[in-house]
């Protein structure tokens, strides 16, 4: 800047030089990441900025791609279980999911009914646990430091009890073709139930010292504005669509496992905002715990694999199939397709994140820099799932 | 449903069992009608899932698969591009959400789209960009009709054989009304 | 005019009530666990790594060296070498021979128990597809959460000789016994 | 000529004594904020070192003291490394004309405020070198909010402290003090709620302390103005930082809350709870609060802020001549 060496080699890599091309003449081309603390992760957003405002954003993936597409070619299905658990740190369950409905559809596995129960309940588990590291990360990205904290003291209650089943507290390979590794103990749903109320009156403390915080409340208001129509082009799902007013979840819309017998609501806000994302997610954590509530106390005794569970010389029978299971971050689907040998022919994880994410180059155009990272939090990323 | 494909020269127009594969309807179309497929889709106000392909013998099947919020009911559909010549058109200018769908597409099977507005590697290194890591040998392609449901046949162009099983019996050909041959 | 003062006023106030949060738990207890002086307590249900469950006579392994945790496994973490058949005695030579002479398969005498068991820690994703598929139950999880080690190659255990080492030191805790074993790998 | 050595030797002990306290005051203030950060957040903070982890700061700061000092490609040598030390040094003059005690001043100078707010102007120079010198994108918006922001506050500050300026009329520190009583009814907070008010909003802008955190906002800037400084150059900044809380923090307490004066115990124990507890308050904030946004930064200042201390001192100036008169 002041003094004039040859940078030439520091230039930029590819994605630079092709997004510097068609920059405009003095404008500051600046690139947040791959590592920077609110892109959680190592995604990239190289952003061209006037001033403070983005003229425009191109998130760069890639960074933490492991190909679990091509992994699933080269395991037969039972093993492909485990790399599920790692798509998504976040909602974990939520992929293992996906997968093994897929292929018990595909297979037309009936899975006995207390495994549709503990599915329920883990998942919804996972799913409060998801939240509450988006909300405290996003609070850290507008600059809050304690709620984190917080958050986590409560996360660390839903691991402890994850921990139980599972035996692990993040990447979670927990469902089986046909069922669930393993039931939950009595153990396990003493401390859910104990979890339940103690969770709900921690909530109005989340209120007080944040939703209710003048601060933030400027901070997401009124930015980021999705559109119902951006969201079909786009095709963004979970709460980034519910926030924009669309009624769309998986849970309600293409009912699976048991909840159409469950009683829930599902949030939707008007806003189209990141206070309108920020909402329904605080109401989906409530939501969640009504859905384990009444999942505990229906859930019959028995078994929780099914009969005759796939072993591992098992051939996947011939066909496709598609399942989706409502993620913490929206529409999971697993797309199987077998040629009838033991590896699944091909394999397709639709990833949430992914199409939610392909919505920040429009929506961050004409914002300032900090508003753009505040939207980006407001997508609820993992990196991971984005990079599958 | 069959209604959103006049004109448009299907080649192949199926309902499918939603229990059984977790779509309602699915539709082979020739590439070049694809792109209108998708306005009339975005009409309709689906939106869409994912891009994706599948490497057969008879080349790559390249699945699209759309869903609606209102109406909730999984919607495919497919086009076959040749092995040697994997080229189709865009429909990023319709769904802006296709565009990296389509790279990701490009980037695991090297079929390529034209009139993508940023076709460059999405997910694979950029310097290693060229090994399509779910192309398949030779040896281990699989034939479309035996792993794609075949579903409820409504429609089938005489052309089109991909999916017609080895005995073809439900194939109903229909007249009039239905859309014209490519 | 006299709505958007008193809009304002709560704006402010909320601010108040943020500040009471904090000092509220300002003043409370920690939650925290002061790692190593004290431990979690719920360790118990954790996966750690892999340990074969003894036979009735200790450092003997229920194993039966089938080999279907290792065509099982994911990532290919587990070898199973089995017994070389032991060289037979004449009067056992005999009997085969008898055997085969009437049109009967000779009897396998060779413990089924394997000679070695190689675990990979370093590749084990800890989904427990081993234990599932293995007909008698041979494999299970340590609760060893703790474990360290300098360089890549102590995390390549021969579970066999780690069941042994835990034979052979009784009356330690378990929990931190198969670090004993971790040494020989 | 014998009085004039006494003074300079007044101002060097009192320099020694400052520079020494600055550092102390400085390290002390990193364990305070990091151990109250902690127990809100329910952790214990820094515990290893020392009794309750005192000695952590001390170690932090020996630790950078280590670091290798790196300079980023292409940046200007000169002033890289002048900023952090211009971010500090002006510190230190700004704790000469602060009265800790009754008589206890380094520098008894009649316009003692105006050479504090002199100073503090100073460290925005600081933000806006070190940014720029950086040769880093990240740097460089940092000083540009920095300076924004810096120029902004310093208005409504300066208006604030002008306001209790009319009511003592004097603009000596010392004076100001005397001039208010043993009682927090005593005390120009009484007579100047908004001011006060005004002054500590003003304050947190001015010291770049959260929520005002713009210039080195971690999440949006990485670390903004001083991202590309490592070991002692980071430590200036950071040492400066804590060392301007200090001092607005002491100006607020000897221009609102009655500087040293209390009631039974001696006056520089009060004086320095006064200052702590200022302290915390700021310390709670930023372990509270989001970080506000750079527009509604500047909206806060000249929509809100500005208006209120120009009618503020208006409204000042009217009752002192109504009372000049009456």
């Amino acid at each position: 800047m002041t003094t004039s060496q040859n940078n030439d080699h520091l230039a930029g890599d590819f994605y630079t030089q092709n997004f510097a091309k068609t920059a405009k003449d003095g404008n500051l081309i600046l690139n947040l990441g791959p590592q920077h603390p609110s892109t959680h992760g190592v995604l990239r957003v190289v952003v061209e900025l006037d001033g403070e405002y983005v003229m425009r954003a191109e998130p760069i993936l890639g960074y933490l791609h492991r190909m679990h597409e091509k992994m699933a070619e080269v395991k037969t299905a039972a093993q492909f279980i485990p790399n599920m658990g790692r798509v998504d740190y976040g909602h974990a369950l939520g992929w293992n999911w996906a997968f093994v409905g897929a292929v018990e559809k595909l297979a037309d596995i009936e899975v006995p009914e207390r495994a549709e129960y503990v599915r329920v309940i883990t998942c919804e588990l996972n799913r409060i646990a998801s939240h509450l590291l988006w909300w405290g990360a996003y609070l850290l990205d507008l600059g809050a430091f304690t709620p984190i904290m917080y958050a986590f003291d409560d996360r660390e209650k839903v691991l402890d009890i994850l921990q139980i089943p599972t035996g692990s507290r993040l990447t979670y390979s927990y469902f089986r073709i046909g069922g669930v590794a393993q039931d939950l103990n009595a153990d396990c749903i003493r401390l859910i139930r104990a979890f339940i109320p103690w969770f709900r009156s921690r909530l109005p403390m989340y209120k007080d010292l944040v939703s209710d915080n003048i601060i933030l409340r400027k901070r997401i208001e009124g930015i980021g504005v999705i559109e119902p129509d951006a969201c079909r082009r786009f095709g963004a799902t979970g709460p980034v669509a519910r926030g924009s007013g669309i009624n769309y979840d998986v849970r309600r819309a293409t009912p699976y496992s048991m909840y159409p017998k469950l009683d829930f609501v599902v949030p939707t806000s008007e806003l189209k905002d990141a206070r309108g994302r920020y909402d329904v997610r605080m109401i989906e954590m409530e939501q969640s715990l009504r859905i384990i509530e009444q999942a505990l106390d229906l859930m019959p005794e028995g078994e929780v694999l099914v009969k005759g569970a796939p072993k591992p010389s098992w051939k996947v029978p011939k066909g496709e199939a598609y399942f989706a299971v409502e993620g913490a971050r929206g529409k999971i689907g697993a797309y199987v397709v077998s040629d009838g040998g033991k590896n699944i022919y091909r394999t397709k994880l639709r990833a949430p994140g992914f199409c939610n994410l392909s919505l920040f180059a429009e929506v961050s155009k004409g914002t300032i820099l900090a508003d753009a990272v505040a939207i980006l939090g407001s997508l609820d990323l993992i990196i991971p799932e984005i990079d599958r | 449903m069959e209604a959103l494909f006049n004109g448009l020269g299907a080649l192949y127009l199926a309902k499918c069992d939603a229990a059984k594969t977790g779509q309602v309807f699915q539709a082979f179309l020739p590439p070049g009608s694809l792109v209108r497929a998708a306005e009339r889709l975005l009409q309709d106000k689906y939106f869409l899932e994912d891009i994706c392909a599948v490497d057969c013998v008879e080349g790559y099947v390249v699945v699209y698969h759309f869903d609606h919020f209102e109406a909730p009911g999984r919607l495919t559909l497919r086009v076959l591009v040749p092995h040697d010549a994997p080229t189709l058109p865009s429909i990023a200018s319709v769904f802006d959400g296709a565009e990296w769908h389509e790279r990701e597409t490009r980037d695991f099977h090297g079929v390529l789209f034209t009139g993508n507005p940023n076709f460059i590697p999405l997910l694979i290194d950029p310097e290693m960009a060229d090994c399509f890591p779910l192309r398949k040998e030779e040896k281990a392609r699989a034939k479309a009709k035996d792993m794609l449901e075949a579903g409820e046949v409504i429609f089938v162009s005489p052309a089109f054989t991909l999916m017609t099983p080895e005995a073809p019996t439900e194939v109903k050909e229909s007249s009039g009304d239905q859309p014209a041959t490519a | 005019m006299i709505k958007q003062a008193l809009n304002t006023m709560s704006d402010l106030w909320s601010l108040m009530v943020g500040l009471r949060v904090t000092k509220t738990y300002f003043l409370e207890p920690q939650v925290t666990v002061r790692y190593p002086w004290k431990a979690v307590s719920n360790i118990a249900t954790y996966k750690g790594h892999l340990e074969l469950v003894s036979a009735k006579s200790p450092g003997k392994p229920k194993c039966i060296s089938c080999g279907m945790c290792a065509l099982a496994c994911p990532s290919n973490c587990l070898t199973v070498v089995k017994r070389k058949p032991p060289k037979p005695t004449p009067e056992e030579e005999q009997a085969m021979a008898e055997a085969k002479a009437k049109g009967e398969k000779p009897k396998d005498k060779t413990p089924k128990d394997p000679e070695k068991f190689l675990y990979d820690y370093t590749l084990c994703s800890l989904c427990g597809t081993c234990m599932e598929n293995c007909p008698v139950g041979a494999l299970a999880f340590t609760g060893s959460t703790y474990l360290a080690g300098y360089s890549r190659d102590d995390f390549h255990f021969d579970l066999v000789q780690v069941l042994k080492n835990q034979a052979g030191l009784e009356g330690v805790d378990a929990s931190v016994a198969p670090e004993a074993g971790q040494s020989e790998a | 000529m014998n009085a004039i050595p006494a003074e300079l030797l007044r101002i060097i002990i009192g320099l020694v004594a400052v520079a020494v306290s600055v550092g102390l005051i400085g390290l002390v203030m990193v364990w305070v904020e990091r151990k109250v950060a902690g127990h809100i957040q329910r952790r214990p903070g820094p515990f290893e070192v020392g009794p309750s982890g005192v000695l952590q700061p001390l170690c932090d700061a020996l630790k950078l003291v280590g670091k290798q000092l790196f300079m980023p490609n292409g940046a200007d040598p000169i002033l890289f490394w002048l900023a952090p030390v211009l971010s500090f040094l002006p510190v230190l003059l700004l704790f000469l004309p602060l009265p800790v005690g009754d008589g206890i001043q380094t520098l008894d100078v009649n316009l003692g405020l105006l050479l504090i707010l002199a100073f503090s102007g100073l460290a925005v120079l600081s933000v806006l070198l070190a940014g720029w010198a950086s040769n880093n994108k990240y740097g460089l918006l940092g000083a540009a909010r920095g300076v924004a922001q810096a120029v902004a506050y310093e208005i409504p500050l300066l208006l604030s402290v002008l306001a209790v300026a009319f009511v003592s009329g004097s603009l000596d520190l010392a004076q100001v003090v005397k001039l208010q009583g043993t009682w927090p009814w005593n005390w120009n907070i009484m007579t100047q709620p908004l001011a006060f008010l005004i002054y500590i909003v003003s304050a947190l802008g001015e010291t770049n302390r959260a929520p005002f955190d713009l210039p080195e906002a971690e999440s949006e800037l990485t670390a903004g103005f001083h991202t590309e400084y490592s070991g002692m150059g980071f430590g200036l900044f950071f040492l400066a930082e804590y060392a301007n809380m200090v001092v607005v923090c002491s100006v607020a307490t000897a221009l609102f809350l009655g500087g040293w004066h209390g009631p039974v115990l001696p006056g520089p124990v009060w004086f320095v709870l006064k200052v702590s507890a200022l302290m915390l308050l700021m310390v709670f904030a930023r372990w509270t609060y989001p970080r506000v946004r750079f527009d509604q930064l500047l909206v806060i200042n000249w929509k809100w802020l500005l208006p209120l201390a120009v009618a503020n001192l208006l409204l000042t100036a009217f009752f002192v001549k109504l009372a000049q008169f009456a």
